[in-house]
């Protein structure tokens, strides 16, 4: 129709790029990492640091598809919840005579069931809002696992299922090699395929991304459902940890999880926040907690410091995209008035 | 569309109308079949026992209610609670001659304090209300645990007056009831006919719209954490009072179950919506249950599913009557 | 550049608070960050941690008390922990901490009978030395238990206590907590098979009942069994917020002299109960002397004095001598029976613990 | 006393990194009704924010009947007798009518500080008979239909006794039906002494009711001219400071065979008996009053809100259409009315805009291909004319128009054989207007069959093949090119008598 000539090269700057939340978050991992060992002697150690990775690691399979959910302008606080039903389910079946490998199965089932029975209350019912819905299923989950343990706690596994939560592969614990393949493939399915396009699409306009052709239903099914399943690998590596389980652990995970997320730099107005910068607060918060453990910080001073931090990264955060941050907001709630 | 379902439709959109009925409906069902399996339930001194327990929980929920009317939410006040009631008990521990009207003072103004540092990270600095009370209630209960030395102020070393809070009674009626009330009717009163009480409303129902009517909004939002913090002081007093201990761990995680009561009650997470007799009918539903399920022999460990599934019925029900009165409005349309 | 500025600020501002803790824990000697600071483990001193179910417990911190007296004692160095909530999760990652910094001995208060078994396991596959006490985990995962009070003994005689309160007639109720610790099922469980005896025979255990060990349902669960059980006579609760809780709930009904509470209570929670007569006495044992023993069992473990195995002895401070012996599950170290509180004696305990 | 009742001297607005007003003038006296105009972006909002108080002005000074003030927040400028009617409705959806109206200046008791609920409410009840409306003041806000929402939007600025009534863009959202009471409605407030300030795009307002029109242009101000001074060109060289020939192109579509073709489709509350047949290079045009359902039918159509009667077929295959994703894979695609809300992900890249509906076609097993990206938004965006230097600006930075042309790029890059557009030029200023109207018909010379909703008569009779009328949710009227009248239209949108529409 005419001859303007637009620009399909991108400028490549490097202020941007070191203008990141994530540089960030290496920076802040970096100064914990000092403060560490400079407090403990006992800090920069292989072994030490590899255990400790372990033991943060079991819920850190949550912040994947918590990124999505939360990106989406979605919460869910019901996996913690989630974790302790699979959890049980797995253990009684396994002490009901169900082989262990049919039992993890039937885990990650329970757990994707209960991802989607939430995704389904959230498509179907569309004014309900995720925090209501998952704040019910947060009861009513852990309700019918104490329904099924009752008092007792279940155990006695096979050997190896001991060897998920505490075996090493070489050096490296079984567990953070499994983490690392997930981060990788959660990093790019996000930041690189067409899904992860269309989380954004839905988390900055959902209106027009339906409109675009998005299946905003479908996504929100596939992504709830994906939360309950990752809450079914943590009740896995819980459970082999503990090895045995009670209708009450995992308590007030889906806090956790979203501490990690938020200081990860996503925005619960969502659209904004990328997945590496959560999988890099999961390794802040953890060895925050790991160094302050190593010179025996009370718990009650490492509630404080972490709730200190949480806030203090936010703040950063918005005062960071304070302009656009604001625009956003405004648009946000013109779209809940209409 | 038959003539009959349209019938229904209307009648659904009166139920809707008047939700209040709707939930003070299900209550009565409720006390019904409690009566029938336990005849104890609505005897005078259960009933008396329940509004006793459901007293604290209606006073944070009604507070709850105007954070959530704004679009917030407050996860801070489980904490809140137990600083200012372990504060108010260590006051009173080492002044015994304190009046109890002090130690309530203290509470409120330590809930106060909680409240407005909330408040302004939520108005000021923009931090989202979830995660801002959820960073600061673990602050808060740390804090909590630091200041008491993790000990607990037991019912020997509170006097005698401190404790007579929660049992004496005023007007014939139990203290923390006519406080219950009292801040009921203050409540209906200031949502319903000042005009603080009604920008409350203007904000949350459209954020945008508040600014160009000249609705300071952060003044407003200060003013509901303020406020839920002050109410989360009081029934800090008013807990430790009641089961004359102070513990670090007081009310941890009782934030969910405030929130549940004000869902309950028909409050919107979306904001604008929710109304003071509402949340009252879902805290004293929440109390019923309570107070119900163990006296009907229910496994002590089914009452948390059964409370679960309770909560998510409701939910449910009160969106399927949203739905159906939006589709027989559209129904009326004749073409 | 404005932003990184702020980040700074914050930085400077968390590190300066991790500062003042650090200060914090060194200044006040009963912190539980004491011991850590010291730091190194080459000055030959041994290091002993006891990792509590959760913190913020008065009983907890008494018994810590009483371990670090007696690892002082000893020369050692007392490491005291507990995680926020009373939580397995958050006792592995705190024995993972403390297996970093390569302590000597390792005594649990377990939050779960089983579930700690793993990390239990690698404690002492790396060399360090576990027991348990208070509430025990399973055999595997300890060398040795130091028993507060033979679980059998600690049941028949709360049955005793209300029999003789009640005189051997009537409705009782036990109000148990969550049942989360090994003891309690255990306990109640000894209960029953107390009740079978012919003494018994017109007292009748109509319900068990769980309060969680909150305040809020541990009231509402006893104001059910006094509505449901108008001819109630007693209650049993053997767990410290669940027989304050039903003593309170008493008290304020003003049903003393027609119900009696009876169980196992922190003397400090329950002065202004037993002192009003709503709970004639009650049994606890001393846990200060419970954590000393402990402390002195892990010094000995430690020091190769004993191995954990029966018939071993060792000398545990101001208490005496004491011996290892045989139980159904692994072997213990018993620190005696119950100690009844009772109106004599209230006084003096309840500024203790 | 000044005979001007607002008077504003050279005021300037700056905001960091922009000049929203720059020296501009100001002049109403009382019981005139003034038009403002300006394309979009010409600072008519900025300036309507500084006379109510929202923005205080950078330099400048408001007189208020001859004497100085300063307004510093919404409420000072209130309190002087000014009130505004937004654009956007700005109104609180959850209370009832009588908050709506009373917010910010409720009756309360000196004493007590209680809000006197019984004379509020019979105060706006008066209120709006006065505007001869009959709504209950206890009604919800959020229930009402726009016009209504209007109505009680001008009660509220009469509850004030403002004195300055600004009305921004009062008639968008409004049929011409509802159009006519609200003049009238103006009229009568102007007759009682109330100064006006009318804000619109649309000349017919303007030359209807205004006295005197000052026009705004790049956030300078241009100039006042009493209404019959002006001429309709010279009004529009003003505000694009360029003369616009033509404003609909000339039409070289040529109807092929038809693809599209509607049985009795029906959809509960809202449409009903809706048959209709399209074909391709054919421009349909759907008109009516707001409300008369013609959005709801292409949504329908679109799979936004299903329809629960009636047959789609497609290129002469019957066809179930239950999401946007079902219609896009089909062949139908849809600009939506608000393109901020419906269309676009402002903050987004150009590029990204333009590919959120082709996301497979750019992408191999799921995986994005950038480069596929970029070269398909470019060729795009060239094809449609955005006015910006780089497809990975952000939307947000576009004008108006220019979002609008993002929008329909985005349509062109799926394989799309229908478009329908949902009020293609509504907010949308003179210049790009011309521009929109070249791209439609372009589009549909090459090919694509085209419905397009419009509430501007001029717009659907210059623009269509065909016209369908519709009313209360049924077709009343079909029109070929040629016969349409705006009294033809008109009366068949507002008649009740359906007749048959006849398919194909």
């Amino acid at each position: 129709m005419n001859t303007r000539i637009i620009s399909n090269t991108k400028v490549f700057s490097w202020k941007h790029f070191f203008l990141q939340w994530e540089w960030m978050l290496v920076g802040l991992l970096v100064i914990i990492f000092m403060m560490n060992s400079s407090i403990s002697p006992y800090f920069l150690n292989y072994t030490g640091i590899s255990d400790a990775t372990m033991t943060f690691l079991d819920k850190a399979f949550i912040v994947f598809p918590m990124v999505m959910i939360m990106i989406m302008r979605e919460i869910d606080i019901s996996v913690g919840s989630t974790v302790a039903l699979s959890s049980v389910v797995m253990a009684s079946l396994y002490n009901a005579g169900v082989p262990m490998i049919a039992a993890m199965g039937a885990c990650l089932l329970v757990g994707a069931l209960c991802g989607f029975f939430n995704g389904y209350l959230l498509v179907k019912y569309r004014t309900l809002s995720a925090v209501i819905v998952t704040l019910s299923t947060m009861i009513l989950y852990r309700g019918i696992a104490y329904m099924i343990l009752e008092d007792q706690s279940a155990g006695g596994f096979p050997t190896w299922f001991s060897f998920l939560g505490w075996g090493y592969v070489g050096p490296v614990p079984f567990i953070l090699i499994l983490f690392i393949i997930f981060a990788i493939g959660a990093v790019l399915l996000l930041q690189k395929t067409t899904f992860g396009r269309r989380v954004y699409a839905i988390g900055s306009n959902p209106v027009a991304s339906r409109y675009s052709g998005i299946k905003v239903d479908r996504m929100k099914l596939i992504v709830f459902t994906l939360a309950g399943l990752m809450a079914a690998i943590t009740a896995i590596f819980l459970t082999s940890r503990m090895g045995s389980t009670r209708p009450n652990v995992a308590n007030m995970y889906e806090l956790d999880v979203i501490a990690m997320v938020a200081l990860g730099g996503i925005s619960t107005a969502g659209g904004k926040g990328k997945m590496l910068g959560a999988i890099l607060a999961v390794f802040v918060i953890g060895y925050l907690q790991y160094g302050l453990g190593l010179i025996n910080i009370p718990a009650q001073v490492l509630l404080i410091v972490i709730g200190v931090l949480l806030i203090a990264s936010v703040t950063v955060t918005n005062l960071r995209g304070k302009g656009k941050f604001q625009k956003k907001k405004s648009r946000k709630s013109v779209q809940k008035a209409s | 569309m038959t003539e009959k379902n349209l019938l229904k439709h209307i009648n659904l959109a009166n139920i809707s109308k008047f939700r209040e009925f709707g939930l003070l409906g299900f209550i009565v069902l409720l006390a019904i079949v409690f009566q029938i399996l336990n005849p104890a339930f609505l005897t005078f001194g259960n009933l008396a026992d329940l509004t006793k327990n459901t007293a604290i929980l209606s006073i944070l929920a009604l507070g709850m209610m105007l954070v959530l009317i704004t679009r917030g939410i407050d996860l801070s006040i489980g904490a809140t609670l137990a600083l200012s009631g372990m504060i108010a008990a260590l006051t009173v521990r080492e002044f015994p001659g304190l009046s109890p009207l002090l130690a309530i003072l203290i509470g409120i103004v330590v809930g106060v304090i909680c409240g407005v540092v909330l408040g302004f990270l939520v108005s000021k600095v923009g931090i989202l209300p979830i995660i801002a009370s959820l960073g600061l209630m673990n602050a808060y209960r740390g804090l909590t645990y630091w200041i008491s030395g993790r000990e607990w102020v037991s019912a020997y070393q509170m006097p005698a007056s401190f404790k007579d809070i929660a049992t004496s009674s005023i007007l014939g009626i139990n203290t923390l009831v006519f406080i219950a009330i009292m801040i009921f009717l203050f409540f209906y009163y200031f949502v319903n006919n000042t005009i603080t009480g009604r920008q409350i409303y203007a904000l949350g129902s459209n954020p945008d719209s508040a600014k160009i009517s000249g609705i300071n909004s952060h003044k407003v939002y200060m003013l509901v954490y303020t406020m839920m913090g002050g109410l989360s002081g009081l029934a800090g007093v008013l807990w430790v009072s009641k089961f004359a201990s102070a513990q670090g761990n007081t009310a941890s995680g009782y934030e969910l179950t405030v929130i549940a009561a004000c869902i309950l009650g028909g409050v919107s997470i979306n904001g604008g919506i929710g109304k003071v007799t509402g949340v009252l009918l879902g805290a004293v539903l929440l109390g019923v249950l309570d107070n119900g399920l163990p006296l009907i022999d229910v496994s002590p460990f089914w009452q948390m599913g059964i409370e679960g599934a309770i909560i998510l019925i409701a939910v449910l029900f009160n969106t399927i009557v949203k739905q159906t009165v939006e589709k027989s409005h559209r129904l009326r349309r004749v073409i | 550049m404005k932003k990184f500025g702020i980040l700074g600020i914050v930085l400077t501002a968390i590190l300066a608070l991790l500062v003042a803790c650090g200060d914090q824990g060194a200044a006040g000697g009963s912190e539980e960050g004491s011991g850590g600071d010291t730091g190194g483990g080459d000055d030959g001193d041994k290091r002993h941690a006891i990792v509590f179910k959760s913190t913020g417990n008065p009983f907890g911190e008494k018994l810590m008390e009483g371990f670090e007296d007696a690892v002082q004692e000893a020369g050692g160095e007392a490491i005291l922990r507990a995680p926020e909530q009373p939580t397995v999760e958050g006792q592995i990652q705190i024995i993972e901490e403390l297996i970093s910094q390569q302590i000597d001995s390792l005594t649990i208060v377990g939050n779960d009978y089983d579930g700690l078994e793993p990390v239990l396991t690698k404690a002492m596959d790396r060399g360090i030395e576990v027991l348990s006490t208070d509430s025990a985990v399973n055999e595997n995962s300890r060398m040795v238990h130091v028993n507060q009070a033979d679980p059998e003994a600690i049941g028949r005689i709360q049955i005793e206590a209300v029999a003789e309160m009640i005189d051997y007639e009537g409705e009782i109720a036990v109000l148990s907590a969550t049942s989360q610790a090994s003891n309690q099922n255990l306990w109640i469980e000894w209960m029953k098979k107390e009740l079978e005896n012919a003494d018994y025979e017109n007292m009748e255990l109509v319900e068990v009942t769980y309060g969680d060990d909150l305040r809020d349902k541990s009231v509402s669960e006893t104001e059910a069994l006094l509505q449901s059980y108008p001819d109630l006579k007693a209650i049993i609760a053997p767990t410290t917020v669940g027989i304050a809780a039903a003593s309170k709930v008493i008290t304020d009904k003003g049903l003393q002299g027609e119900v009696v509470v009876t169980g196992l209570g922190l003397p400090s929670e329950m002065a202004e109960y037993i002192q009003n007569e709503v709970s004639p006495w009650m049994y606890l044992w001393n846990p200060i002397e419970l954590g000393y023993l402990a402390g002195y069992t892990a010094v000995a473990l430690s020091d190769g004095e004993i191995t954990g195995d029966v018939g071993d002895t060792f000398e545990a401070g101001d208490l005496g001598s004491y011996e290892v012996t045989e139980t159904e599950d692994g072997t213990e170290v018993l620190l005696g029976d119950p100690f009844r509180f009772d109106i004599d004696n209230i006084d003096e305990w309840k500024d203790v613990y | 006393m000044s005979e001007y009742v607002l008077e504003l001297e050279g005021i300037t607005k700056e905001f960091p990194g922009v000049k929203a007003l720059d020296n501009v003038h100001f002049k109403l006296k009382s019981g005139e009704i003034h038009a403002l105009m300006g394309e979009n972006g010409a600072g008519k909002s900025t300036f309507i924010k500084v006379i109510t108080g929202v923005h205080s002005a950078t330099s400048g000074e408001i007189y208020l009947n001859g004497e100085q003030v300063v307004f510093h927040n919404p409420k000072d400028a209130h309190k002087m007798g000014i009130a505004a009617i937004y654009q956007h409705v700005t109104n609180y959806p959850d209370l009832n009518i009588t908050e709506n109206i009373f917010l910010g200046h409720e009756k309360i008791n000196k004493w007590t500080r209680r809000i006197k609920w019984k004379e509020m409410h019979a105060e706006a009840k008066a209120l709006l008979e006065s505007l001869g409306s009959d709504l209950d003041p206890k009604t919800e806000m959020g229930s009402l239909s726009v016009a209504k929402q209007q109505i009680v939007e001008i009660a509220k600025a009469l509850s004030s006794n403002a004195k300055i009534i600004i009305m921004d863009e009062p008639t968008a959202a409004l049929t011409h039906r509802e159009s006519e009471e609200l003049y009238k409605i103006t009229e009568a407030l102007r007759d009682e002494g109330v100064a006006i300030i009318f804000i619109s795009h649309r000349f017919e307002d303007m030359y209807r009711l205004a006295d005197c029109v000052t026009v705004l242009r790049d956030s300078q101000y241009i100039g006042t001219w009493d209404v019959d001074q002006i001429s309709n060109e010279d009004l529009i060289v003003a505000m694009v400071g360029r003369e616009i020939k033509q404003l609909f192109p000339e039409k070289s579509n040529e109807l092929k065979e038809e693809v599209l073709r509607l049985e009795g489709l029906g959809q509960m509350g809202r449409f009903k008996d809706i048959s209709l047949s399209l074909r391709k290079g054919e421009i349909l045009g759907i008109t009516g009053l707001v409300g008369a359902g013609r959005s709801e039918l292409c949504q329908a159509l679109f799979g936004i809100e299903p329809y629960d009667e009636g047959k789609v077929y497609f290129e002469g295959k019957k066809r179930e259409i239950k999401t946007p994703a079902d219609a896009i894979h089909l062949g139908i695609g849809y600009l939506p009315e608000d393109r901020q809300e419906q269309s676009l992900i402002l903050q987004w890249e150009i590029s990204q805009n333009i590919s959120l509906s082709a996301l497979d076609k750019i992408s191999k097993n799921g995986w994005l291909h950038l480069q596929k990206e970029r070269q398909l938004a470019k060729e795009l965006a060239e094809k449609v004319d955005v006015k910006t230097k780089s497809i990975f600006n952000p939307a947000s930075s576009l004008s108006g128009g220019n979002q609008q042309k993002v929008s329909v790029a985005k349509l062109l890059t799926t394989d799309l054989k229908v478009l329908i557009f949902d009020e293609p030029t509504k907010g949308v200023d003179i210049g790009a207007k011309s521009a929109i109207y070249q791209i439609i018909v372009d589009l549909a010379a090459s090919g694509y069959g085209i419905i397009m909703i419009s509430s501007e008569m001029p717009e659907v009779i210059g623009l269509s093949d065909r016209i369908a009328v519709m009313c209360e949710g049924r077709i009343t009227k079909f029109f070929d090119k040629g016969q349409a009248t705006q009294e033809a239209i008109l009366e068949a949108a507002m008649s009740k008598k359906v007749t048959k529409s006849k398919v194909g």
